[in-house]
């Protein structure tokens, strides 16, 4: 068995509303120190071992898990037992 | 009777809440936009539905943030009645005066149509008028309003008459089909339906009229008594 | 990219750069004409979004000109953000219909939710508050995962943005034909309510007058867009991926309660909003309108990305952004009210009297044009037109009845296609009732929204049959003018006026310009005969699929009736058991 | 300059209608070998160097980001250049 991690961004460039929404709460919350807000997904998905799992993994992403039109994913894979 | 219907950036039934309290019940209501808003002057608090900073984050924690937000938490304490109406009941969550947070609809869509609901304790200042177990019609409009506490909040809330109305046939996923619930005290109603639009046959249902009698029927008494 | 980097003049002609951005070589000669010299890069850009078919109507104009657009309550017709019609008391009802197509073939949730966005804006800037969202939609077989993806995606996003702005979408139509396999059609149309003395112009007048910018920051998202609204859908159109912006709703919804409060403000000159084409458009067609001409400060422009180019921030098509003309001296006032909603109004630029569209980018003049070249001066093209050999086959096609064996059967059968079937799966993800005003939700022939404090009532219904067009334009086009109106009627309302969206394949295809003229025809024939003005609309063109396969020709009718009383409100739905049923007409 | 990147997941034991939706659509795209899908967010905050960066990050986290009733958060803080 295998947990992989998947980080899902907006690529460069994209609006991120939601993340200005938030930037801009965080300062009327006074953290005046707070800069450039980016909201993703972050996602956990087990996976039974088989060969290949990246190639795998990256299929996922391509297919469903990410939008390539306009974000970008990354992943780690770890063991579990 | 005085309301104030609070404003927050991205509320959206904002007009439609003042309506109901000044067309269908003939009560004053202000839009108090929640920076200048200052709610001692007011003896209802009414929080609309909407997309508060556009539902961003989590419905309602944006707003769950505001300075306007220790102000409702006074006019609680003070026995004020507070209503919070899909977006409002989200802030009433979020800022922790009712119990319990919003998930996702379980089928992951907004969804607007009319639902029956279910009065399960007509003893609150918001449902007298109302009987017990009495089927009502009131549309749902939100993509969050899937209701969630945990076992033992579930318990209290039960053991408490917290839980004012239910789904007869829950299309969201809640916990024990729960629509609405109000704090222990019972002067704050959190609700994902929508009262303030079945005040109107024309455009639905009436059914949402009686929960603003209720209120304003409480708050004539207790002033009667207090005069 | 700074503007020594920046492409030549002399490049571009000999490259034929003005080529990849949609301008043809007799195009960029008569550009060369006008000015007296060489465009540079900023300047041939702003021809090329200025002279694509989605802003100057090269190609359709011959054809628009045909529709009737005059009527006795008619206070705006086509030519501003949205048409106009009384509607008595000193109240009137906007509306227009905007198409999406190619941004949703890309990014179907994005697309369609900054459709709904930039319809709003439009009828918003007219000064209207947005009382009513409808929307066209047309998709190819379900069958097909990818097409699946793209009906779905398209009502979350048309749902998602409307929804959060909080305007009822009441109503719409929705079709599914292999012909849209590759090519699904989006179309919104918004509808709004103003008072006659609240009614805004987009111009920049008063030499002198200051331009403000209010809203969203420019980006680079969305370059291009007009004229990837006037190609075909191509493998590069995947490249041109980032082209597909995406939409705030937030925001738009503070930018329209910010507006709709500007307007009474006196300082108020002129408000237009950044559609396709962004600031060119708006700019240049401001000035045009009001004889004027405009120098703006490209580097006072809100920008979201470092290193812009001028080139860059006037083709960008950011969302919910719009453009203001303030009384000069005043800029404070007019900014203190979007203040109050988080909105930060910018002053970019002044108005001139030269007539000239002038950029100022780091200290240099980076564009120079006649204004009304921008605006008015794009050619106008009549293209050849020929009978379909399609067409001329089906005319000779014996007669052909169905044979029905089981008419249950049928029946069931036809209830099961997509295109006949409920859908209420499309519009219970839409709220509906927000405002309070929906007398008549979706599901009926068409929708009924009240008027608040009066005892009236709009009607409003999209139609269009595009098999019936495709078989025959120019009936087609008479029968979804006729479908339209039948529908407000039978609601209770008299037809006041249509909005029109003219989704085709390539003009350049003289079978595809014969549909377009057929049905341009058999609509404004329609129009006469009822009395419906048509005052605002949208064309579309290139809808083809890689491959070159057009759709249908699908020219979408949006009406709005009007309803005296709320008492004459009709539904469709059956009444109650052992009453009559009657069937009128022939 | 930090930036801290932040995870926030649902608690154990709360449904997570989304993961299930995920899960449900990887099955129908024959990944057999997909086990449970968890979805939750990604932020990536710039922030300003402060004293008690951490104590910061928690703060923002139990007021804003995360929802103590449904959520769990971790975070990383990376020094940036
Ligand atoms: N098919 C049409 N029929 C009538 N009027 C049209 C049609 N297409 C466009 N128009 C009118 O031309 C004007 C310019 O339209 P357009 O450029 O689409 O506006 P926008 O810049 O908001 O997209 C509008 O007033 C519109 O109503």
């Amino acid at each position: 068995m295998r947990k992989v991690k998947i980080y899902i961004t907006l690529k460069e460039g994209v609006l991120d509303p939601q993340g200005k929404a938030v930037q801009h709460s965080l300062h009327s919350l006074e953290y005046k120190n707070v800069g450039e807000v980016r909201i993703g997904k972050y996602m956990e998905v087990m996976l039974e071992d088989e060969d290949n799992i990246e190639q795998q993994v990256e299929k996922m992403c391509d297919q469903l898990l990410a939008n390539p039109v306009i974000e970008d994913y990354s992943y780690t894979i770890e063991e579990v037992v | 009777m005085k309301f104030a219907v609070v404003v927050f950036p991205g509320s959206n039934c904002d007009r439609d809440m003042a309506f109901a309290i000044t067309e269908a019940l003939g009560q004053e209501a202000d839009l108090v936009w929640y920076q200048e808003a200052n709610l001692s002057d007011y003896d209802g608090i009414l929080l609309p539905g909407g997309f508060s900073y556009g539902d961003y984050l989590r419905s309602g924690a944006i707003a769950s943030t505001s300075g306007v937000i220790e102000q409702i938490r006074q006019a609680a304490e003070h026995g004020k009645p507070v209503l919070g109406v899909c977006n409002g009941f989200q802030v009433l969550l979020e800022m922790g005066l009712l119990p319990g947070a919003m998930l996702p609809n379980k089928n992951l869509k907004f969804m607007c149509h009319d639902e029956t609901l279910i009065v399960e304790n007509n003893k609150t200042l918001f449902t007298d008028f109302y009987q017990v177990k009495e089927e009502i019609s009131i549309p749902i409009a939100h993509g969050d309003g899937n209701y969630y506490c945990d076992e033992a909040t579930y318990q209290t809330l039960r053991d408490n008459h917290q839980i004012a109305f239910t789904y007869a046939a829950n299309p969201n996923g809640s916990v024990a089909d729960i629509a609405g619930i109000t704090n222990e005290q019972g002067n704050v109603l959190g609700m994902m339906p929508h009262p303030e639009r079945a005040v109107d046959a024309l455009v639905g249902s009436e059914d949402g009229l009686r929960l603003f009698q209720s209120i304003l029927t409480h708050w004539r008494n207790n002033h009667a008594i207090n005069a | 990219m700074p503007s020594m980097l920046e492409i030549s003049p002399e490049q571009i002609e000999q490259q034929q750069l003005y080529r990849d951005m949609g301008l043809s070589e007799e195009e960029f000669q008569s550009i060369t004409q006008i000015l007296g010299r060489r465009p540079n890069y900023t300047e041939t850009g702003l021809f090329s979004v200025m002279w694509s078919e989605h802003c100057s109507y090269k190609n359709s104009k011959p054809l628009l000109k045909k529709f009737p657009t005059q009527g006795q309550h008619v206070l705006q017709g086509p030519g501003e953000g949205a048409g106009i019609i009384d509607i008595g008391d000193e109240q009137a009802v906007v509306f227009k219909v905007e198409s999406h197509n190619h941004p949703s073939a890309v990014e179907p949730y994005q697309g369609a939710a900054t459709g709904v966005g930039g319809i709003l804006r439009d009828v918003f800037s007219m000064g209207a508050r947005p009382v009513a969202l409808l929307n066209s939609l047309r998709f190819g077989s379900l069958k097909r995962p990818r097409v699946k993806y793209l009906f779905e995606e398209v009502v979350r996003g048309i749902a998602g943005y409307g929804n959060c702005v909080g305007v009822p979408t009441v109503g719409g139509e929705l079709q599914f034909d292999d012909a849209y396999n590759g090519n699904p059609l989006v179309n919104a149309m918004c509808v709004g309510l103003i008072d006659h003395k609240d009614i805004q112009k987009g111009i920049a007048a008063g030499v002198g007058n200051t331009v403000m910018y209010v809203g969203a920051k420019t980006g680079r998202d969305g370059i291009h867009g007009a004229t990837f609204a006037s190609e075909e859908l191509s493998e590069e159109s995947e490249e041109k991926r980032p082209s597909v912006q995406v939409g705030d709703p937030f925001m738009e919804k503070l930018l329209i309660e910010a507006c709709l409060e500007v307007i009474h403000h006196e300082a108020l000159v002129g408000i237009q909003d950044m559609g396709a084409a962004g600031l060119t458009s708006s700019a240049s067609e401001m000035a045009s309108k009001a004889g004027t001409g405009m120098l703006m400060n490209m580097d006072l422009i809100p920008q979201r990305e470092e290193n812009m180019s001028a080139y860059e921030m006037m083709l960008s098509e950011s969302q919910e952004r719009m453009l203001l003309v303030v009384e000069k001296g005043r800029e404070h006032e007019i900014a203190e009210v979007f203040r109050k909603y988080d909105l930060e109004a910018v002053s970019v630029g002044e108005v001139t009297e030269d007539k000239r569209f002038r950029l100022e980018h780091h200290g240099e003049i980076v564009a120079d044009v006649p204004v009304d070249s921008l605006a008015e001066d794009a050619p106008v093209y009549h293209q050849p037109s020929t009978v379909p050999a399609y067409y001329k086959e089906y005319q000779e096609m014996e007669e052909y009845n169905p044979a029905i064996s089981n008419y249950g059967e049928t029946l069931a059968d036809l209830l099961k296609q997509p295109t006949i079937a409920s859908k209420e799966w499309v519009y219970d993800q839409y709220d509906s009732m927000v405002q309070t005003n929906t007398v008549v939700r979706p599901g009926s022939d068409a929708a009924v929204v009240r008027v608040r404090g009066t005892e009236k009532a709009l009607a409003m219904t999209t139609d269009c049959n595009s098999r019936y067009i495709y078989l025959d334009p120019e009936i087609g086009g008479q029968i979804a003018v006729a479908e339209a109106a039948r529908n407000i009627v039978c609601s209770g309302g008299r037809p006041l006026g249509l909005t029109d969206g003219l989704n085709f394949g390539s003009p350049e295809n003289p079978e595809i310009f014969w549909q377009m003229e057929k049905s341009v025809d058999g609509m404004s024939k329609a129009c006469s005969e009822l009395g419906t003005p048509v005052i605002s609309g949208n064309v579309s063109l290139y809808n083809e699929s890689i491959g070159g396969q057009a759709i249908y020709p699908t020219p979408v009718v949006g009406m709005v009736g009007l309803i005296e009383k709320t008492d004459h409100i009709t539904r469709s739905s059956a009444k109650q058991a052992g009453d009559l049923i009657y069937i009128i007409g022939e």
